[in-house]
């Protein structure tokens, strides 16, 4: 990136790549002091051409690039895509497979929020304790994971038309058994950090994000839903078995670090009480029909919109009637938040210290953002 | 005193952790039990293989390739780990089951073109032992309410 | 902001911008598709904004055909109350891809509209600030998503 | 013996009587020690090199083991058996044989000579802690407590300038955190200390302590105890007050430059000030070597006595560690200004009036 221009009388730092909490990206700051007057982020350190590369992939073998955009949502990732090719080639997915594919999306979104939980103290500088308590807590995910689709993290789980492998036996006591330690689990994140005196100090008030900005710089997920929108593609557009299940969409109204932190932390709640349903009362019958893996699917085009665990994930497909897509947009969740991260030096006062904070608040995942 | 016992709530939930178990495996002595499905190196059944090329077809990165072997007149698959990643397709689309998975991770080498596997390297399944010399007994994980344990499964 | 319905939206676009409108059509009740003429696309953006509420801006990519000499350009919408989604279409000469630039519309679309000039050498007129997004700035190996890209350095 | 002098013995008269031959050495080097064995033992052990050195190592290893267990691992374990005590000298003869980096364009003698004040000078600070009433090393009697503050004083400038001589963004910030962090930190714990000093009576911390033995100063002053109490972790660059270093934000603050035994060296000059800043704590508040006789023994018992105090509250501030966030800088600020500084004049006021009605 050619950098853009500096104001006199300001410092400019280079935060990142190389940097504790910068992630796979660079972040350029100007500083007065303590201050930060602008932030402009510098994307595409992760570039690899995911859209390119799925042009030249067949339907299935695309799967596997999709799954990599964000390893800690694998499943979110690969559900949108998966989707949009069953929506442009017509494919019926059994019941049960639906019902798979929702627990897996939402272990998988548990997954995802927990690590931002954990990246979320730890910016902070509440160093070691929950950070590590978050990892071995998505232990028990990453263990339910391997136990039903083989792998841990980029499990290829789905596909147009069903999901690869059934429940195996007993999985379901197992499910059972992990919401119930997960939610004994919350209290002592909640009383530990999120009650935290000097946790409420750095997160209460800082980067406020008006419902009104939100919208009109294109926030989304828990950001957006952090400012007091209630827009959530899983209720909006319900997919797979989210029409089935009783849940509801979290919203908090003071807009800040804090409210989105507390967003994640009900939202796992939520999930635990989707997992826990998906446990009980899913339907019996096959996993998946008979789909080839060769398949063409015939001219058209057709946008998915799923809600990932960092927020909106768009795919539009472009078919041909080959084997291969088109084209494929992926309307990646981190890139329209790194735009509002951008902006938020403009609308509130922040201060250098603040930067890992809010950074972490709108739970980047820079491969998703560069694709 | 509201104020003081807010303060002190986090420190009273952190304190007792020093006291808990830690939830960590020591790797090299002990392993963990994987689960059957899990997705380690795979194993070739010569004998199951009727030579057809759909797991060279199926697979999304090109890292498998038919071979010929000696003293066979059909060809077989070799699979470069290099790119291999481990999606699973060529098991899955295997018609007669020639190619498995085994709870093997542990292949690591020095040099890249060790990592290209033969038919006659992918049918041989090296014992645990033979990799990790300083293994003693292999772990699997269980949950109770209030934590993650670990139990011996079976010295090696 | 007051509901309305994609089907509503489409009859009462038609019927603001008869000369606009290329095409516009809802084949889902959460879908809309309206494709414009270049000259008026940016009045009927602001339009868009201003008059039907679309004060949500998602994303925003490009499409290239070679075979008909055009790239379009399409911008993801949404309807914040009634949450339909509006892909909002251009078609561009392939040979030279200009248009107005909508991030004086909607701010967030910068990002979508650097990285569509990167990628398909779309020129945006106006555009505050046109540096690469995702590619190196050095980058001298044409537009990685036009259908006729072999790889960096080939011809 | 005269307190000007610290080591006793007839070196300097042998070779001012022109006795001195080398059949003398042994005989020499026996009486030297026979004569000296307690400011040798005090140089060498206690409040010296060994007791600064092994506090450094015991330190960085509990604080790794310890912290583990919060974060449910195990910490160090295979060097040392076990208990990984080995992995903390591993890692100084690592830091020992990695490349020093020096980078271009800095100023490298002041690069190079901070870090080695950094250690030096608050162990300086440390000699003047008194671990009984005949058991100080560098004993400047009515002056130890100004003393203490004075080259304590100096300490934060060392960051500074290695903030200033690395030329890095980073390091620049860092150094600049320090200088307001020290300054509204430090005058509180200053004016903590006058009120000790009032109501002991004297700025000799030997009587300051000895004042102690009927109540702790840390009852009649309560305030001025927790105040001081968040003196160490501010002076100490300790979480929640580790903003100069804040790994998350800048690198590594000020530090950010140093690479191999200079990094070393900053390491283990963050536990000296923890050191001796927890003495000092122990010494003004907590009743210093105070304690009941354990076997007849007074040295030793108060000895013991002062180092048990220590150690607890070392356990107490490291688990505090990963209990709290760390403050913004603006926050530390306003803590130190707005609350810390007027409070420590409450207390002084109030030590004062108690001294005028002669309650104490």
């Amino acid at each position: 990136m050619r950098e853009p221009m500096i104001k006199p009388d300001v410092m400019r730092i280079s935060w990142g790549p190389q940097h504790p909490m910068s992630g796979q990206t660079r972040i350029l700051l100007d500083v007065d002091g303590e201050r930060v007057h602008r932030i402009i982020a510098d994307l595409g350190f992760t570039h690899r051409g995911i859209e390119k590369i799925l042009e030249n992939r067949t339907f299935f073998s695309g799967i596997i690039p999709v799954d990599r955009m964000a390893m800690v949502d694998t499943a979110n990732m690969s559900i949108g895509y998966v989707t949009a090719i069953e929506k442009a080639a017509g494919i019926e997915v059994p019941e049960r497979a639906k019902w798979i594919r929702t627990l897996v999306c939402e272990m998988s979104r548990i997954n995802s929020h927990l690590y931002a939980f954990g990246l979320q103290a730890e910016s902070t500088g509440y160093f070691p304790a929950v950070f590590l308590w978050t990892t071995v807590d998505r232990e028990i995910l990453l263990d339910l994971f391997e136990e039903l689709t083989g792998a841990r993290w980029s499990f290829n789980f789905f596909f147009p038309g069903g999901v690869h492998q059934d429940l195996p036996d007993g999985f379901r006591e197992k499910v059972l058994k992990a919401v119930k330690y997960l939610r004994g689990r919350f209290k002592d994140y909640w009383g530990a950090m999120v009650e935290n005196p000097l946790f409420e100090n750095r997160c209460n008030g800082v980067a406020i994000l008006e419902p009104k900005d939100a919208l009109r710089l294109g926030a989304t997920g828990p950001v957006l839903r952090g400012s007091g929108i209630d827009i959530d593609m899983r209720r909006d557009e319900p997919y797979d078995a989210y029409g089935d299940v009783e849940w509801e969409v979290i919203t908090e109204d003071a807009c800040d670090v804090m409210a989105r932190t507390k967003v994640r932390f009900h939202e796992i709640g939520q999930a635990l009480n989707i997992m826990e349903q998906i446990a009980q009362k899913i339907p019996d019958g096959p996993v998946k029909g008979r789909v080839n893996a060769f398949m063409r699917v015939p001219e058209g085009e057709c946008i998915s919109r799923v809600e990932a665990g960092r927020g909106e994930l768009g795919f539009h497909l472009f078919t041909n009637g080959t084997g291969n897509p088109y084209r494929v947009k992926i309307n990646s969740p981190t890139l329209r938040n790194m735009y509002v991260f951008e902006r938020l030096a403009e609308l509130n006062e922040v201060f250098i210290a603040d930067i890992p904070v809010i950074i972490n608040s709108i739970d980047p995942w820079y491969l998703d953002a560069d694709r | 005193m509201n104020w003081l016992r807010k303060m002190l709530k986090p420190l009273m939930i952190v304190a007792p952790y020093v006291l808990r178990n830690s939830q960590t495996v020591a790797y090299p002595t002990e392993r963990l039990m994987f689960f059957d499905r899990f997705r380690g190196r795979h194993v070739f059944h010569l004998d199951r293989c009727i030579s057809c090329g759909i797991c060279a077809r199926v697979c999304p990165d090109a890292s498998i390739e038919l071979v010929e072997i000696e003293g066979k007149d059909k060809k077989y698959p070799q699979i470069d780990y290099n790119t291999c990643c481990f999606c699973g397709y060529c098991v899955e689309h295997c018609p007669k089951q020639a190619l498995e998975f085994t709870d093997i991770v542990e292949f690591a080498t020095a040099d890249r073109s060790e990592l290209v596997y033969s038919p006659e390297r992918l049918m041989e399944v090296p014992d645990i032992k033979e990799i990790l010399p300083m293994m003693k007994r292999r772990t699997e994980a269980y949950l109770t309410d209030k934590e993650m344990k670990y139990r011996k499964v079976k010295d090696v | 902001m007051s509901k309305i319905s994609a089907a509503d939206f489409v009859k009462a676009f038609q019927k603001a911008h008869p000369k606009a409108v290329k095409s516009i059509e809802s084949t889902d009740p959460r879908r809309a598709n309206l494709v414009v003429n270049n000259e008026s696309f940016l009045d009927a953006a602001k339009s868009l904004r201003d008059n039907f509420g679309f004060l949500m801006p998602v994303s925003g990519g490009a499409i290239d055909y070679p075979d008909d000499n055009r790239i379009q350009m399409i911008y993801y919408l949404m309807h914040p109350s009634s949450r339909f989604m509006l892909t909002y279409r251009v078609d561009l000469n392939r040979d030279d891809p200009n248009m107005p630039s909508l991030t004086p519309v909607w701010e967030a679309m910068s990002f979508h509209e650097r990285e569509a000039h990167e990628m398909f050498g779309i020129e945006f007129e106006d555009h505050p600030n046109m540096i690469p997004l995702l590619l190196p700035p050095e980058w001298k190996g044409g537009h990685p998503l036009l259908k006729d890209f072999k790889g960096e350095g080939k011809q | 013996m005269n307190s000007n002098t610290l080591f006793a013995g007839t070196l300097t008269s042998l070779v001012q009587a022109n006795q001195f031959s080398l059949l003398n050495i042994p005989s020499m080097i026996i009486e030297f020690l026979a004569l000296n064995s307690k400011p040798l033992l005090q140089v060498l052990l206690l409040p010296g090199l060994g007791f600064i050195l092994g506090f450094a190592i015991f330190a960085v290893w509990f604080e790794r083991k310890f912290l583990a267990r919060a974060m449910l691992r195990v910490g160090p374990y295979y060097c040392g058996g076990r208990s990984g005590v080995l992995q903390v000298f591993a890692d100084f003869l690592k830091l020992f044989m990695k490349e020093i980096i020096i980078p271009a364009s800095i100023d490298w003698p002041f690069f190079v000579a901070m870090p080695v004040f950094l250690s030096t000078i608050p162990s300086l600070a440390l000699l003047l802690i008194p671990f009984d009433s005949n058991w100080v090393l560098w004993d400047v009697g009515s002056l130890s407590l100004p003393m203490f503050f004075a080259i304590m004083g100096i300490s934060p400038l060392i960051p500074i300038f290695s903030g200033w001589a690395s030329n890095n963004k980073y390091s620049f910030i860092g150094a600049w955190r320090v200088a307001y962090m020290y300054i509204s930190g430090e005058i509180s714990l200053v004016i903590c200390a006058a009120g000790v000093a009032i109501m002991a009576g004297s700025m000799d911390l030997v009587k300051i302590v000895e004042a102690q033995r009927s109540m702790w100063f840390a009852v009649p002053q309560f305030i001025g105890f927790i105040l001081f109490f968040l003196g160490i972790f501010i002076e100490s660059e300790r979480t929640p007050f580790d903003i100069p270093v804040a790994e998350v934000e800048l690198v590594f603050g000020w530090r950010t430059e140093y690479s191999g035994i200079l990094f070393g060296f900053t390491m283990m000059a963050e536990y000296v000030l923890f050191q001796a800043w927890t003495l000092m704590f122990v010494t003004l508040y907590l009743g210093g070597f105070n304690g009941p006789v354990i076997m007849g023994m007074p040295t030793a018992s108060h000895i013991f006595w002062l180092l048990a105090k220590f150690m607890v509250l070392v356990v107490f501030i490291i688990l505090l560690r990963c209990v709290f966030p760390r403050l913004r800088m603006d926050q530390m600020i306003t803590l130190g200004w707005k609350y810390m500084t007027p409070l420590a004049l409450l207390n002084l006021f109030f030590v004062i009036v108690m001294k005028m009605l002669g309650g104490v």
